[in-house]
């Protein structure tokens, strides 16, 4: 058995507790470990890319039990391609967090964000449905510690909100398990799905009220309307290095979607027929209009990126929920771009409040603007899908594959109207930060002024030695992109690949369950 | 030179001055100059084989699964275009560098420059239409970038945004309709799609397609109803100005119409949508110029009306005005471009475009006049320069073109149009150069230096040349630009001068003697044209943009109102809402368990939990009654996992239970101890339903679930098989737990951990916040008592230490057969020590804890973690077990477990998890008063012994 | 005989488990609910051993003791919190 | 001595209803605060102990082996139900009793749930 | 003899600890003994610091005396109270308060007599006063308080005075 | 006895929902311990209801088994929600000590700058 399917894991795990027994008190040393581990987790997760990028789906058997008996951790195209994803977002993340000083604003940082990455990758490698939800749990409360470091009255009051909807969310996803389990007696994916398949038809009710709680579950994560309503204030008031880690989080939900309804209620299970496409496709292009509105509408810039993170969800949920190999392929693609846009838009974001506080219209001027308004303008056209980066690459993917759809005209309608939307959103929050501040605020001083929330306006004076490091993030981010998009053929074929894979969902079963040994 | 190239050169010429933004502004101007010079040259080199009408591919896989793909040709039109852009590119990057001024940032100027011309040059070269959309939409981008170059000026960040938002969004209509068209041919390669034009008109996905990138071209090059943003992007510096608004941007619409000519062009939804669009936007145009002051204004608006005309004459669809069309875009592009570098010169030598502050710089300004004099007359439609042969060409299309019937509409208007033409062209001579020497202009007027004339000098020189010698010097490139357009034979026609006394010749005398007679009543037309109420484009547009922002805003903050009860409330409606769809789309079967019969303990457990249940939903704002009825709840639940076979449940639901209850306590000590009423009664009846429909649901649902049976056997059939022989317990929970699924428990003690962690991180932020002091003088909400760590209280914990340790480890031990296990070992021994902090105290407590708790937790899952890897030496995965019996004469036979080395990891994480937990928060509560040295404040045997000291 | 023994003796706690309960619902001060409460803690450790005594299994010893163990710890942790607000200082 | 333990086990079990009954029928019964607080803590926890003697009986006539595990519940119950006694009556004291309403504390001048120290009631 | 008490400082505590765990598994065998032993040793390393001053057990054969004492007390009593509490009307019984002046000084001896005089019939220990000299107890049923008074001093103080110090 | 069972996982889980759509932290706490005590009772009861058979293996003996895994789930659930609710129970301490507020729903800036256009 290959051990490097399990290191992704148990790697943070032991990091993070060493940091909090040895390194408590020795910032540089936990910013070394930190950092160290992020990077092996990127070489471990290229290597279990490159492993998968075959076709060959690999299964760990923890405990040395068998699927569905024990936990099964595995690899495919899929969660290789998550796995990297995340490693990859968490380096820049911890180089920003480590450059801006963010991390010296409270205390566990690093150990939170390595518990947490230890959570995401958890949840994108194993093969169990339980598991699943434990390493939820992992990734949530470690989120729950990192959105409210550093503390401050908003971020608590918007860290108590989002704490709390994730219980609801955590309650449902125990019933839909329970639900799962009560009507199939198994709880590895792989199992439930050839268990689903053999379900008799005259007795799917209860399977669908499990299966559909568990699409709410995911959806929840995912950010869909009308269970979206946890993001724009958890996100913006999240310490913004920290928002832009949770950029991965929406796309935890999205890959379970995309797991759990091609795997086990794929698209030619008959028992579960119908029950996801007929509102998830209309709630994500709810959700991509409601993000767009809300990035026009925002009056505060960390609120504006967490409605374009809404809007990009949107998009990308719009493919998921058209559950075809082609939208699968474009929507895998979309992930990858919508997870780095939003990262890297929040990462400037916070580079802007840092030197001018979070109203998009406000009295104090902007400092050393250059640099940050090239990467502002950058990022602004990953975001709205603009040309030439990945996120016009992605739009263009994601509308074509909606072609032959019966709601191919609402679809376009609303991709496009939510990117024009978004484009004059950024665009108005672009100018106003960059281009009026310096010698014409004047010229609205009877307008009120907005309450500059003390949780974003820097509380402290950043505590690094580092101030290129933030830069070096952003730089990471936006040639990430860039390579992106020029390397789009090759992610393309990477993705159709996975979409390949996981709508013939055969080949999952059979290695967990080693069908072919048999 | 490799068309990839040329299409790169500008990309790499932004580069540079971007790097080289410290190196100088010649240094700036220089490389884009430069880089703009070589392609032009590359492109220069390919001219030859155009011109024999060869077309030159180049092609590059970038997104084959899509069929995006970095395809290049270079036909004739590309070739037109491609010299415009390139060729008034470097005028431009000359003029430019004597035009701004020190303060101007050169180096982003001529990058962003650069990054719009390689947008441009993209567009015009691209064999693809999903790249053409790329460039298309970059185009928007970098003008968005120069209209705000001076940002400063709110006009500037108000028209870019403006022209990003019209143009922007016909961009993205563009790209439905490019996906159509891609649809139907089943390509996105031009050179494919353009030899489909029957494929293409037959499939009823034509008008749609057509309509949408007409909006995308229409947008961009300023048609009605979407002109009004060209004169707001006047804002941006002249340089951008003659760029943009006269040769490129704005004829990316127009090279778009043409490109697409062959495919779209010849029905009758192209002929009334386009001409008529053209139609009206060269009328409107000519009109609205003559009456602007400003002389860029006046111009943006003569450009509209250009636009318009050519827009028309690619309407007509006809072959003939397609290459009248053609010259007209290179006639104007020349005349144009010199006013705006000419209103340019004036503005930057007399420091106003107000023609009203004009006048008689005839002779101040010679040069400039001179200059502007051709251009204008070029533009009015005078021979013999460029104009008035494509103007000409013009006219005589319109006579012969008959609109609904109507043979006068066309040719009526198209002379109305001309008259305008004429009449602003006069206008800009006249008012601004003519007339006396005036005393009051802003500044001190004089011909600029060389620099700053030179570009638009060489561009009047060519409105001669084009004029006099037109078949000569153009006439090969129209052919070839117009053969390109047309995708067939080129019909007969000749560039010159003199055709004869043709309809067009009457017409065009009619037209500039109106002008002149226009000219004249200019003074008392200008008092009407502003007595008169007409819609103000900008204002309209301002307004419904102000309108979808105020709506964004008000559907976002409606909906997002940082309410979470609502937020909470929806998505129990919404889940179950779609539960219920689930279900009743499903197929229910019938109930295949028998229901068991219930005892009187069920009975009076069900009374118990319902009860305290429902008095804790009447009586929560009574909050330590709650907690108090939420003991009852946990007792009778812990009950009923016993009565229902599930020990180890009951042992650790109660354990928790009373975890959590002080937790709770500990909370509420800061807390209000009342929660007032607020929401009104109609707002608690919804969600009493909302609550009711829910469990109604829940209950319903796990009734159906017990009174059926697996569908397949369930797996936890296995691990009752193989608890005793492959995990080596016969507590079958327990060996799950550890065994089985120790992965799953492996995840537990880390959130257990986490949470600790966020708590202990969440108790320092506070402390070192302002709270602090808050919390340092903050006095008891109620009056306290006088015994603070009671006396009986404390034997009695000293007592029970040991011995709920020993249960611990007793628990602890036998879990792997029995129930128990470290998880709830870890509980107790936590309360055992938690019991000495109620007692004694946090100070006394804390002083004689000798272990960080971090330490313990860090120390439990690194202990869980070595154990799973341990099992890697043996080559086996992470967390497989190994079990055995030792045997130590004379003590029997005994079972050695590594599942206990794991659950000795649960068991410090644990006991590590709940003790910082609690510990952080009696932290919080701690004042400076609490520090006692004695664990017990009443101590007779002390007190009398201190007192006896003091008598001896 | 012993059953009908155990019978009884399980109709006597259940009864008194419902007048505790009668008790926390109803009482007026907070010191009787807590009282109560506690009374039900213990009467419920009566339970369980007696259950185990019918089923003939020590299976549930345990919990019963936990919850003698336990029940004590929370029934102070309230009277604390009334006496002091701050149940650890 | 079958029959012996039968009775026996009959005896603890009935005797241990009864008193479990009481205590809890006296927590309703009792008027006032401090007398309720008598009956639980005393009956029921002899009725517990009756039902432990009961379980010990039973598993010496019935089982493999002495149970003695009983004893642990016993020693806890006797333990903590002072204890608890205490603190309920701490809070009766605290809440409902007066300096005057209470005995004089003999030498020490105060009960320690009243001894505070600006001397004013809580 | 040193060495044996480092090992074994808390020789009584270990002792009753080893009972414990056997009474927790409920049999004897040597390897619970040994294991018993194993953790009386262990646990009170952990548990010493927290209880300082422990006081010394003077006579401890009498503790069983005592215990035995209670217990019959706590049975006998018990009917009584039962009594009181189904047949006695609220109005007949007479609650008293009464103050019991202490001669016990160790908390440990204090805590004792508190226990015994809550576990036996009508009578319950409510509070102790401000420097610990006398207990607050309240009777259930008490006409005659003084006479309660003296037979808890004569029947249980006098008796742990001898087991403590 | 399914029935008292599903009744009572109804009546908490309506308890639960109820509360945690109250105004302040500390209904909505009790109402997510309630609403977790239903959850868990809830997965519990997917083993289906047995009496007397502990998943105890006896070696003495062929006796019936209840379902052990929904019960090891359960154990996994009760100490995940014991860690939430610690967790949620700190924030909503936090964030009443910093605003001095138990309000649940935050006051978003409803009436900003006005726009510009
Ligand atoms: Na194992
Ligand atoms: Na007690």
């Amino acid at each position: 058995m290959n051990h490097l399917l399990i290191a992704p894991v148990v790697l943070p795990a032991i990091v993070a507790p060493f940091i909090i027994m040895v390194l408590r008190h020795h910032l540089s040393l936990q910013r070394i470990f930190s950092l160290a581990c992020t990077v092996a987790l990127l070489a471990i997760t290229l290597g279990l890319a490159v492993q998968a990028a075959d076709g060959t789906v690999q299964v760990y058997e923890l405990g040395n039990w068998p699927a569905p008996f024990g936990i099964v951790l595995v690899l495919d195209r899929l969660s290789a391609l998550m796995l990297l994803l995340t490693a990859g977002l968490a380096l820049a993340v911890v180089l920003y967090a480590i450059g801006s000083g963010w991390d010296a604003r409270g205390r566990h940082f690093h150990a939170l964000l390595q518990f947490q990455l230890m959570g995401i990758l958890g949840a994108f490698l194993t093969g169990d449905a339980f598991n699943l939800f434990v390493f939820f749990e992992v990734l949530l409360i470690a989120s729950y510690g990192l959105m409210i470091h550093g503390g401050g009255a908003k971020r608590l009051q918007a860290g108590v909100q989002y704490v709390v909807y994730n219980l609801l969310g955590s309650s449902l996803f125990l019933l839909a398990l329970g639900t799962l389990y009560a009507v199939t007696g198994t709880l590895n994916m792989a199992d439930l799905a050839v268990r689903v398949a053999e379900l008799s038809p005259d007795d799917t009710a209860l399977l669908r009220v499990g299966a559909v709680m568990l699409l709410l579950v995911f959806a929840i994560k995912a950010a869909v309307l009308p269970l979206h309503f946890w993001l724009p204030a958890s996100y913006a008031y999240a310490p913004l290095p920290v928002a832009a880690l949770f950029a991965i989080m929406t796309k935890v939900g999205a890959y379970a979607i995309l797991r759990m309804y091609t795997l086990v209620f794929g698209p030619d299970v008959a028992a579960t027929a119908g029950l996801v496409g007929d509102w998830l496709l209309p709630a994500a292009m709810l959700t991509l209009a409601i993000g767009a509105l809300g990035v026009l509408g925002s009056r505060e810039i960390g609120r504006l990126v967490a409605f374009g993170a809404i809007t990009s969800m949107g998009t990308l949920l719009i493919a998921v929920a058209l559950f075809t190999p082609q939208a699968t392929a474009a929507a895998l693609y979309y992930t990858v771009h919508s997870t780095l846009a939003a990262a890297l838009l929040f990462l400037i974001a916070d580079l802007i409040i840092e030197r001018r506080g979070g109203a998009i219209i406000a009295q104090r001027p902007m400092a050393q603007t250059g640099l940050i308004a090239s990467l502002f303008f950058v990022g602004a056209i990953a975001m709205a899908g603009m040309p030439p980066l990945s996120g016009f690459v992605g739009k263009l993917l994601v509308m074509d594959a909606a072609r032959d759809h019966e709601l191919v005209w609402y679809i376009w309608a609303v991709i496009l109207a939510g990117s024009l939307i978004t484009i004059i959103g950024l665009a108005r929050a672009g100018s106003e930060i960059f281009w009026k501040s310096h010698d014409d605020s004047h010229i609205r001083e009877a307008e009120p002024e907005i309450a500059v929330d003390d949780t974003q306006a820097p509380t402290e004076e950043p505590a690094s030695n580092a101030p290129a490091l933030p830069f070096v993030a952003c730089f990471a981010l936006v040639g990430s992109l860039a390579l992106l998009t020029i390397f789009a053929g090759p992610m393309m074929d990477y993705t159709t690949a996975t979409a390949a894979q996981l709508f013939d969902p055969n080949i999952y079963i059979d290695a967990v369950l080693r069908r072919a040994e048999q | 030179m490799s068309l990839f190239l040329i299409a790169a050169l500008p990309f790499l010429g932004a580069l540079f001055p971007a790097l080289l933004i410290r190196a100088g502004r010649n240094a700036a101007a220089a490389s884009a100059g430069f880089t703009t010079f070589l392609a032009f040259v590359g492109l220069l080199l390919n001219a030859p084989a155009v011109l024999r009408g060869e077309v030159i591919q180049a092609r590059l896989d970038w997104l084959p699964g899509l069929g995006l793909n970095t395809n290049f040709f270079l036909d004739g039109l590309g070739l037109l275009f491609a010299g415009l852009i390139l060729g008034i590119g470097l005028l431009i990057i000359l003029y430019a560098r004597f035009y701004l001024s020190r303060e101007d940032p050169m180096g982003q100027f001529y990058t962003y420059l650069l990054l719009f011309q390689g947008a441009m040059v993209g567009i015009v070269l691209s064999d693809n239409i999903l790249l053409l959309l790329v460039f298309w939409e970059l185009t928007s981008l970098s003008s968005f970038l120069l209209i705000g170059y001076w940002k400063h000026l709110p006009e500037g960040r108000q028209g870019a945004r403006m022209a990003l938002a019209v143009t922007g969004s016909g961009g993205l209509a563009m790209i439905a309709g490019m996906l159509i068209l891609g649809h139907i041919v089943g390509s996105y390669d031009l050179t494919v799609i353009l030899q489909h034009k029957e494929l293409i008109q037959a499939s009823p996905l034509y008008l749609p397609a057509l309509i949408l990138i007409l909006i995308g071209a229409f947008t961009k090059s300023a048609q009605f109803p979407f002109h009004f943003w060209l004169p707001h992007a006047m804002a941006a510096p002249t340089p951008v100005s003659a760029y943009l608004h006269s040769a490129t941007m704005v004829k990316a619409g127009l090279f778009l119409m043409a490109r697409m000519w062959p495919v779209l062009a010849g029905t009758p939804e192209w002929f009334y949508i386009v001409a008529t669009t053209g139609l009206i936007t060269m009328v409107l145009g000519a009109v609205i110029a003559l009456f602007k002051d400003d002389l860029k204004a006046l111009l943006a608006f003569s450009t509209v009306s250009h636009l318009g005309l050519i827009t028309m004459l690619l309407g007509f669809g006809t072959k003939i005005a397609a290459v009248a069309a053609v010259f007209h875009i290179i006639n104007h592009a020349t005349f144009k471009a010199a006013l705006f570098m000419s209103a340019g010169i004036i503005d930057h030598e007399t420091h106003t475009r107000d023609i009203k502050r004009l006048g008689g710089l005839r002779f101040l300004m010679p040069i400039t006049f001179t200059i502007a004099l051709i251009a204008c007359l070029s533009m009015a439609g005078l021979p013999p320069f460029n104009g008035f042969l494509s103007k000409e060409m013009m006219l005589e299309e319109a006579f012969h073109t008959s609109w609904m019937g109507s043979p006068y509409f066309i040719p009526g208007l198209a002379v109305f149009a001309a008259l305008f033409s004429a009449a602003y062209s006069f206008r800009y001579i006249v008012h601004v150069f003519l007339g006396p020497k005036r005393h009051d202009y802003p500044a001190h007027p004089h011909d600029p230096g060389t620099g700053l004339w030179l570009a638009p000098a060489f561009l009047v020189f060519l409105v001669i040349a084009i004029g006099i010698g037109s078949n000569h010097i153009v006439g090969p490139l129209v052919s070839v630009a117009a053969g390109a357009v047309i995708g067939g034979e080129l019909p007969y026609f000749s560039l010159k001068l003199w055709h004869g006394f043709t309809p067009a010749l009457w017409m065009s005398l009619a037209a500039v003697t109106g002008g002149l007679l226009l000219l004249w009543l200019h003074p008392r037309l200008s008092k009407m044209w502003n007595a008169a109420p007409r819609p103000e484009a900008k204002v309209i547009f301002d307004s419904l943009l102000g309108t979808l922002t105020r709506a964004s805003r008000g559907v976002t903050d409606a909906l997002h109102n940082g309410s979470i009860t609502r937020y909470s409330a929806i998505m129990v409606a919404f889940t179950i809402a779609i539960s219920l769809y689930a279900y009743q789309s499903g197929v229910a079967s019938e109930a295949t368990r028998a229901v068991q019969q219930a005892g009187a303990l069920p009975v009076i457990g069900w009374i118990c939990l319902v009860s305290a249940t429902g008095f804790i939903v009447l009586n929560h704002r009574n909050r330590l009654l709650a907690l108090v009825l939420i003991g009852v709840v946990g007792l009778i639940v812990s009950l009923s996992f016993n009565y229902l076979s599930a020990p180890d449940l009951a042992l650790t639901q109660i354990s928790v239970e009373v975890v959590t209850i002080i937790l709770m306590l500990l909370a509420l000590n800061f807390l209000p101890k009342e929660t007032p009423v607020e929401s009104p009664l109609a707002i608690r009846a919804r969600d009493a339903v909302i609550a009711i429909v829910a469990g109604t649901g829940v209950g319903g649902l796990i009734y159906a679930l017990m009174t059926r049976d697996f569908s397949a056997p369930s797996i936890s059939e296995f691990h009752l098989a193989n608890s005793y022989k492959g995990g080596g317990g016969t507590n079958v929970v327990n060996v799950i737990l550890v065994d089985f699924r120790g992965y799953d428990t492996f995840g537990e003690i880390i959130v257990l951990g986490i949470a600790a962690l966020v708590i202990y991180a969440l108790t320092e932020a506070i402390l070192g916040s302002k709270v602090r002091a808050y919390l340092l003088n903050r006095k008891p909400d109620s009056p306290q008592d006088g015994d603070p760590h009671p006396l009986m209280m404390v034997v009695a914990t000293r007592v029970m230490m040991p011995l709920a340790l020993m249960v611990a480890a007793y628990i602890f031990f036998r879990g792997h057969n029995l129930p128990g296990g470290g998880f709830i070992a870890g509980l107790i021994a936590a309360i055992a020590m938690l019991m000495q902090y109620m007692a004694s105290g946090f100070s006394w407590a804390a002083e004689r804890q000798k272990v960080y708790y971090h330490g313990i937790i860090g120390s439990g899952v690194l202990i869980a973690a070595a154990t799973g890897m341990g099992a890697w030496l043996a080559g086996q995965p992470f967390l497989t077990s190994a079990f055995g019996y030792l045997h130590w004469a004379p003590l029997e036979e005994f079972e050695w477990a590594t599942a206990a080395l794991f659950d000795l990891g649960v068991f410090l994480a644990v006991v590590g998890a709940v003790m910082l937990t609690l510990e952080s928060l009696a932290r919080l509560a701690w004042q400076p008063g609490m520090n006692s040295e004695h664990a017990m404040d009443i101590n007779p045997a002390r007190d009398d012994a201190a007192k006896l000291k003091e008598e001896v | 005989m012993i059953l009908y023994a155990a019978i009884f003796a399980f109709g006597c706690f259940a009864l008194a488990i419902l007048m505790n309960l009668w008790k926390v619902l109803f009482a007026d001060a907070i010191a009787d609910r807590i009282l109560a409460l506690d009374t039900m803690f213990i009467n419920a450790i009566a339970l369980m051993v007696l259950y185990g005594i019918a089923l003939g299994t020590g299976i549930y010893f345990e919990a019963a003791m936990i919850v003698a163990m336990l029940g004590f710890v929370s029934t102070v942790a309230y009277a604390r919190f009334i006496l002091r607000g701050n149940i650890i200082e | 001595m079958e029959q012996f333990f039968e009775l026996l086990i009959t005896a603890f079990l009935i005797m241990a209803g009864l008193f479990g009954l009481v205590g809890s029928f006296g927590l309703l019964k009792l008027n006032d605060a401090m007398s309720r607080l008598h009956a639980p803590t005393k009956a029921t926890t002899l009725g517990v102990g009756g039902v432990l003697l009961a379980s010990m009986a039973n598993a010496y006539a019935n089982g493999p082996y002495l149970s003695v595990h009983e004893l642990m519940i016993t020693l806890f119950l006797l333990l903590t139900a002072p204890i608890t006694a205490n603190f309920i009556a701490k809070v009766h004291i605290h809440q409902r009793e007066s300096r005057d309403t209470l005995p004089a504390a003999g030498e020490d001048g105060a009960w320690a749930t009243k001894n505070l120290p600006d001397n004013d009631e809580g | 003899m040193k060495l044996l008490q480092r090992l074994l400082p808390h020789p009584i505590l270990t002792l009753l600890l080893t009972l414990t765990w056997l009474l927790l598994v409920n049999g004897f065998s040597l390897n619970s003994l040994v294991f018993g032993f194993g953790l009386g040793l262990v646990i009170p390393f952990f548990t010493q610091p927290f209880w300082p001053d422990r006081p010394r057990l003077v006579k401890p054969l009498k503790v069983i005396q005592y215990i035995l004492l209670v217990l019959y007390d706590i049975v006998v009593a018990n009917v009584v109270v039962a009594k009181i509490v189904v047949f006695k009307s609220n109005a007949n019984r007479q609650p008293n308060w009464v103050t019991i002046p202490l001669d016990l000084r160790t908390p440990e001896a204090i805590t004792t007599l508190a226990g015994t005089i809550t576990m036996t019939p009508g009578t319950l220990t409510a509070d102790v006063s401000a420097e610990g000299h006398a207990l607050l107890v309240h009777c259930l049923d008490a006409p005659d308080p003084e006479a309660v008074r003296d037979e808890i001093k004569q029947r249980y103080e006098r008796r742990l005075m001898e087991i403590f110090e | 006895m399914e029935i008292l069972f599903a009744s009572a996982v109804g009546v908490l889980t309506a308890a639960g929902i109820y509360l945690i759509l109250r105004k302040r932290t500390f209904p909505v706490i009790l109402g997510l311990s309630l609403l977790s005590y239903a959850v868990n009772v809830f997965l519990f009861a997917t083993g289906r209801l047995m009496i007397n058979a502990p998943p105890v293996l006896n070696k003495y003996a062929e006796v019936a088994y209840t379902d052990p895994l929904p019960q090891a789930l359960v154990l996994t659930a009760i100490v995940i929600s014991f860690g939430m609710t610690a967790v949620v129970v700190m924030i909503a301490l936090g964030a009443y000590l910093s605003a001095k507020d138990d309000h649940i729903d935050m006051i978003e800036d409803a009436d900003g700058a006005g726009d510009d256009a």
